[in-house]
């Protein structure tokens, strides 16, 4: 059954009474893509400008996986030690645990990575300058994937 | 009417609930995110519908999509599967807000069933028995009178505590005064908050769980019982239909205990009351209720014949169950273990990645509920759930031996599984003397063989030159 | 003793054996030739041996191959499946005289059973009807008294003949004279040899067989019959069980003659009895034995719940049938399509190459048999055989709704198949009515389908721009 | 279970038995081959040096299809109207249909494609001298693999 007038209708129906901020759906040939008046982030966040939505809403009781690294042009990198989603802060709408410029002590929180529910905090594995950020927030990066490089302090 | 189902929900369940709609030759939508448009499912399905990107919150746990999705395609109910919006009181009101049915009990018996305080308080009112316990004590000798009441070992935890921290087990009175006073402080200095309770400690505990379907027309009825013992940090590994290890007549009483329960909260639809059994004592306790589809949903149909999932649907249109209480017979034994894309020599790290190789098992009386094919790629959004394996027999024994011989011939290659630690689990003396208790995997299998896996792979490191 | 069993066949066959092994409990080393070594049942079987190139003569018909393939493998047993050498004397006794038991009856048994003439000469010492007919006549009177005794109408055929040259139908006596004269002339010139004979013409038959097993221990059971009408070309495209448009009584006495054929032969394993039955007459004739299982034997498994080839593996082992026929209950209906890659459209031209897609329907009540997988490159050395569905329903009508769901559902792409046919097929109002004759699909069927997919395939062309 | 010495055995004991010309087994790590002394073409058809064994037994009463053809250099190319074996002669044993300076008369059967069971022989579209053989006898060829070159009379 293709999608009908019908089916719009309930939907746009459905949107005026709702308190959604954003529906955006793909049936068949048609796509829907509603947004409330004065929806904010959310808006964005699906629509994959900035930080997304999803929450890591808790870090499990797994010891985190020691970030691999390698050493090259004087800077560390930090990279992925499994598959999985790249967050940059610790839940969303927060502040970033870093950014390029910050300084960070050797077991600082630098980032985390999501995979299959689990929540990977990365700690930086030196102590020094944060002068790359190689994946963008949100994105899914695989095993070894660079994610930081830092300038070890004193190099 | 349920003549077009959504299908809110993503892996094996998305492909357990299309299957029953084809069944039940109803339509299936297929509701998917982003990621998992080319899933199998989404393949199967007779329609499929992209309700956002591949994170949850923005897709399988946005309300508003789901509805939206249902809206847009026609469907005149929603499947919500386990997990995600399965029990989620706003899907059932924003449901029936726009004419949708709900496949699944009330927003009332999902509220009032669900929170576990509010199930609690009705066990209490129907005399189904709780864990024994108390309110918080305050002098020694108050918890000396509890403790002789609940039975030693006992138990101290702190009232505002959690995870372990300021609990202490008591195995004498002697031992109660000074334990008291040790964990009071412990209590005060990690919560601020000095108040503890007493419980009896379980020290052989095995969970036992009662499958109820029940339909609008006020029928309520009872599948039997299953043993989900197996569990590590309490999420269910192995299950086993029916409870057979337990005595035949505490689980008369417990099945009586869960239609009771269910029947008081005018409940419709497919639910799991689940309870705590103490096999030193043989008493039992209530924990909660499950007010959806289980995972482990299929032993009891190995063993019933009954549809679990069919029978949903036809509850949801309105129609009486397909059978009576008169007419269940639990015949042989089932076990169902869950393949997880987890990695158990390094705990249990999730491993998404590419299935080069997915071939399960085939014969009479295995059944492979899975999402997976050969080359499909396992998203890292999701929970690591591939699949489960599910083997009947006459008897528990051949069920178990017939499990031995599937997963062996079970192959899957391109991400680490659960396969080699089943493989151990289902020929340990343990298990085939039926001695699980819910600390079983994590104290006494696990330790010893994670220490033989890596003993293993140190003389193989050894023997390569 | 049957504990490693040879399964000296390939495609969906192979596939059925190497899971009946799994479910008995029993290894399975597939003997495969190298254009199969990378097919389905070469990765689920436990072992594999390569016994010759892709030429089936020098593989899959090598009896030499296939026996040393046993010896080779420590094979206690071999399983033949159905085709290449199932009903080969020869390989019956090499497999005695090397100590591996033969998945199947005896040479003597194949012998007597196979051998069409053999088979009739028993047949008419039990006094079972066979096709009504005559020796070879000599004047016209003759033919005349033969042709009132028979019933018209009649056939008048060439006692040399074949490929239907020399064959005469005579609706009247009337036209009798005239056609011998003339038959015997066409008779003469086409094969130097003017003698003919007289059959009477069945217009209407059903083709019926009777599914049997018999244990080494003396026990003979028959499983109820199978209606195996639709063909083409002599080649069964559909089959269903039980053939319940035929009448009760009759059904009853074609399943007595089978049973006592089969005992007359001293048979054990699984065979099937075929007869024509006469839908005008209410009359049945013996057509012919199968030493064999059949493609089609799924059907009588899903309405009476045996595994046949199970069964099989157990006659062989020496053990009793693991029930009586007491015990067999035919329940609802099953109807089984044949999925062929051919070309429909273009007179069924065999359509090898690779699967890019292949996905079964998936449902309860629906079983689909084969060795494909998304990826498989159907080799053409072998028959168009990719698998079967099957559909089961409480009644006839429910288990064709199923089939014509579950047909839409099955998706195929990269070779033709019979799917298309099939999907039309199960909708037709003479399918429905249960109004098949054996060479309805060829005279009714067909030729109306076959121009309304040319007129289809026409207008899609004109309205490209 | 590894092949053991047993099953050798058991399979030489066999051959020395039977009357079987040639054994060629492959399982796990081993690969028996035995030829008869005496034995002649069959050894030869199975090791792949000429004529396979493979029999085009019957033929069926399908219509062969018309082979397509593609025109080039003077030449008509005869090309595979479907996938299947290539086999040169109508039994095997028997002399080949044509060879490589062959006259055929349009219509004159050139070879038979095996598919799945089914015969397909196929015509020469024009009279003329066959220049070239493209496939081996046996061979494994797909729709449009070219079989024959003819160069037509008079061209």
């Amino acid at each position: 059954m293709p999608v009908g007038q019908d089916g719009l209708k309930r939907v746009l129906d459905a949107f005026e009474q709702g308190d959604w901020d954003e529906i955006h759906l793909v049936a068949d040939d048609v796509e829907v893509h509603l947004v409330a008046r004065g929806a904010d982030s959310k808006v964005q966040a699906t629509s994959h400008v900035t930080a997304p939505e999803e929450t890591p809403a808790r870090t499990t009781d797994v010891a985190p996986s020691a970030p691999m690294t390698a050493t090259a042009e004087d800077a560390t990198t930090v990279v992925a030690p499994s598959p999985g989603l790249f967050w940059r802060a610790p839940s969303p709408g927060a502040p970033p645990f870093t950014d390029i410029g910050g300084h960070v002590e050797e077991g600082t929180a630098l980032c985390i990575v999501e995979v299959m529910k689990l929540m990977n905090t990365l700690p930086a594995p030196v102590a020094g300058t944060v002068v790359e950020i190689c994946a963008e927030n949100g994105e899914q990066v695989d095993t070894g994937t660079p994610l930081f490089r830092i300038r070890a302090d004193g190099s | 009417m349920v003549q077009r189902v959504l299908v809110a929900n993503r892996g094996e369940i998305a492909m357990r609930v299309v299957r029953a709609c084809f069944d039940e030759g109803v339509t299936s939508v297929l509701a998917a995110s982003e990621a998992d448009l080319d899933s199998l499912p989404a393949r199967v399905a007779d329609e499929v519908v992209q309700i956002g990107p591949a994170s949850a919150t923005a897709s399988y746990l946005d309300v508003g999509a789901v509805i939206s999705a249902a809206l847009l395609t026609g469907c005149d109910a929603v499947h919500p599967g386990y997990g995600f919006l399965s029990e989620q009181p706003e899907l059932v009101e924003q449901c029936a807000r726009h004419g949708i049915t709900f496949v699944g009990p009330s927003a009332e018996s999902i509220r009032r069933g669900g929170d576990k305080i509010a199930a609690r308080e009705l066990a209490r009112g129907l005399d189904i028995p709780l864990g024994a316990g108390s309110d918080a004590i305050d002098t020694v000798e108050e918890a000396a009178d509890l403790a002789a009441r609940v039975g030693y070992p006992v138990l101290l935890k702190a009232a505002a505590g959690g995870g372990g921290r300021g609990m202490r087990r008591v195995d004498a009175p002697a031992q109660l005064a000074d334990a008291v006073v040790r964990a009071r402080a412990e209590a005060q200095s990690a919560f601020g908050d000095g108040r503890l309770y007493i419980e009896h400690y379980v020290e052989h505990a095995r969970h036992v769980e009662v499958q109820v379907l029940a339909d609008a027309l006020g029928t309520t009825v009872h599948l039997g019982d299953r043993d989900c013992s197996y569990q590590r940090r309490y999420q269910k590994l192995v299950e086993e239909a029916p409870a057979s290890a337990v005595p035949e007549e505490l689980r008369r009483r417990i099945g009586e205990a869960a239609v009771a329960l269910i029947s008081a909260l005018d409940y419709v639809g497919a639910g799991t009351v689940e309870f705590l059994v103490d096999v030193d004592r043989d008493t039992f306790s209530f924990l909660e209720v499950n007010t959806r589809v289980q995972v482990e949903h299929p032993v009891t149909e190995m063993v019933t014949g009954v549809d679990i999932v069919r029978e949903q649907l036809r509850i949801a249109a309105g129609k009486p169950l397909s059978f009576a209480q008169g007419d269940v017979r639990v015949s042989g034994h089932a076990i169902e273990f869950r393949i997880n894309a987890e990695s158990p020599d390094r705990g249990f790290v999730p491993s998404p990645g590419e299935l080069r190789v997915w071939r399960p098992p085939v014969g009479t009386d295995v059944r492979v509920d899975s999402h997976c094919f050969a080359g499909y790629r396992v998203p890292p959004h999701y929970d690591s759930l591939l699949g489960k394996l599910i083997c009947r027999g006459d008897t528990r024994d051949e069920a178990l031996d017939l499990a031995a011989r599937a997963l062996d011939a079970f192959d899957v290659a391109g991400v680490d599984t659960t396969l080699p630690l089943h493989r151990e689990l289902v020929r340990h003396p343990d298990v085939r003397g039926h001695r699980i208790t819910t600390r079983w995997v994590e104290e006494s299998f696990l330790p010893l063989w994670t220490a033989d896996r890596a003993r293993t792979a140190r003389a193989e490191r050894a023997a390569t030159p």
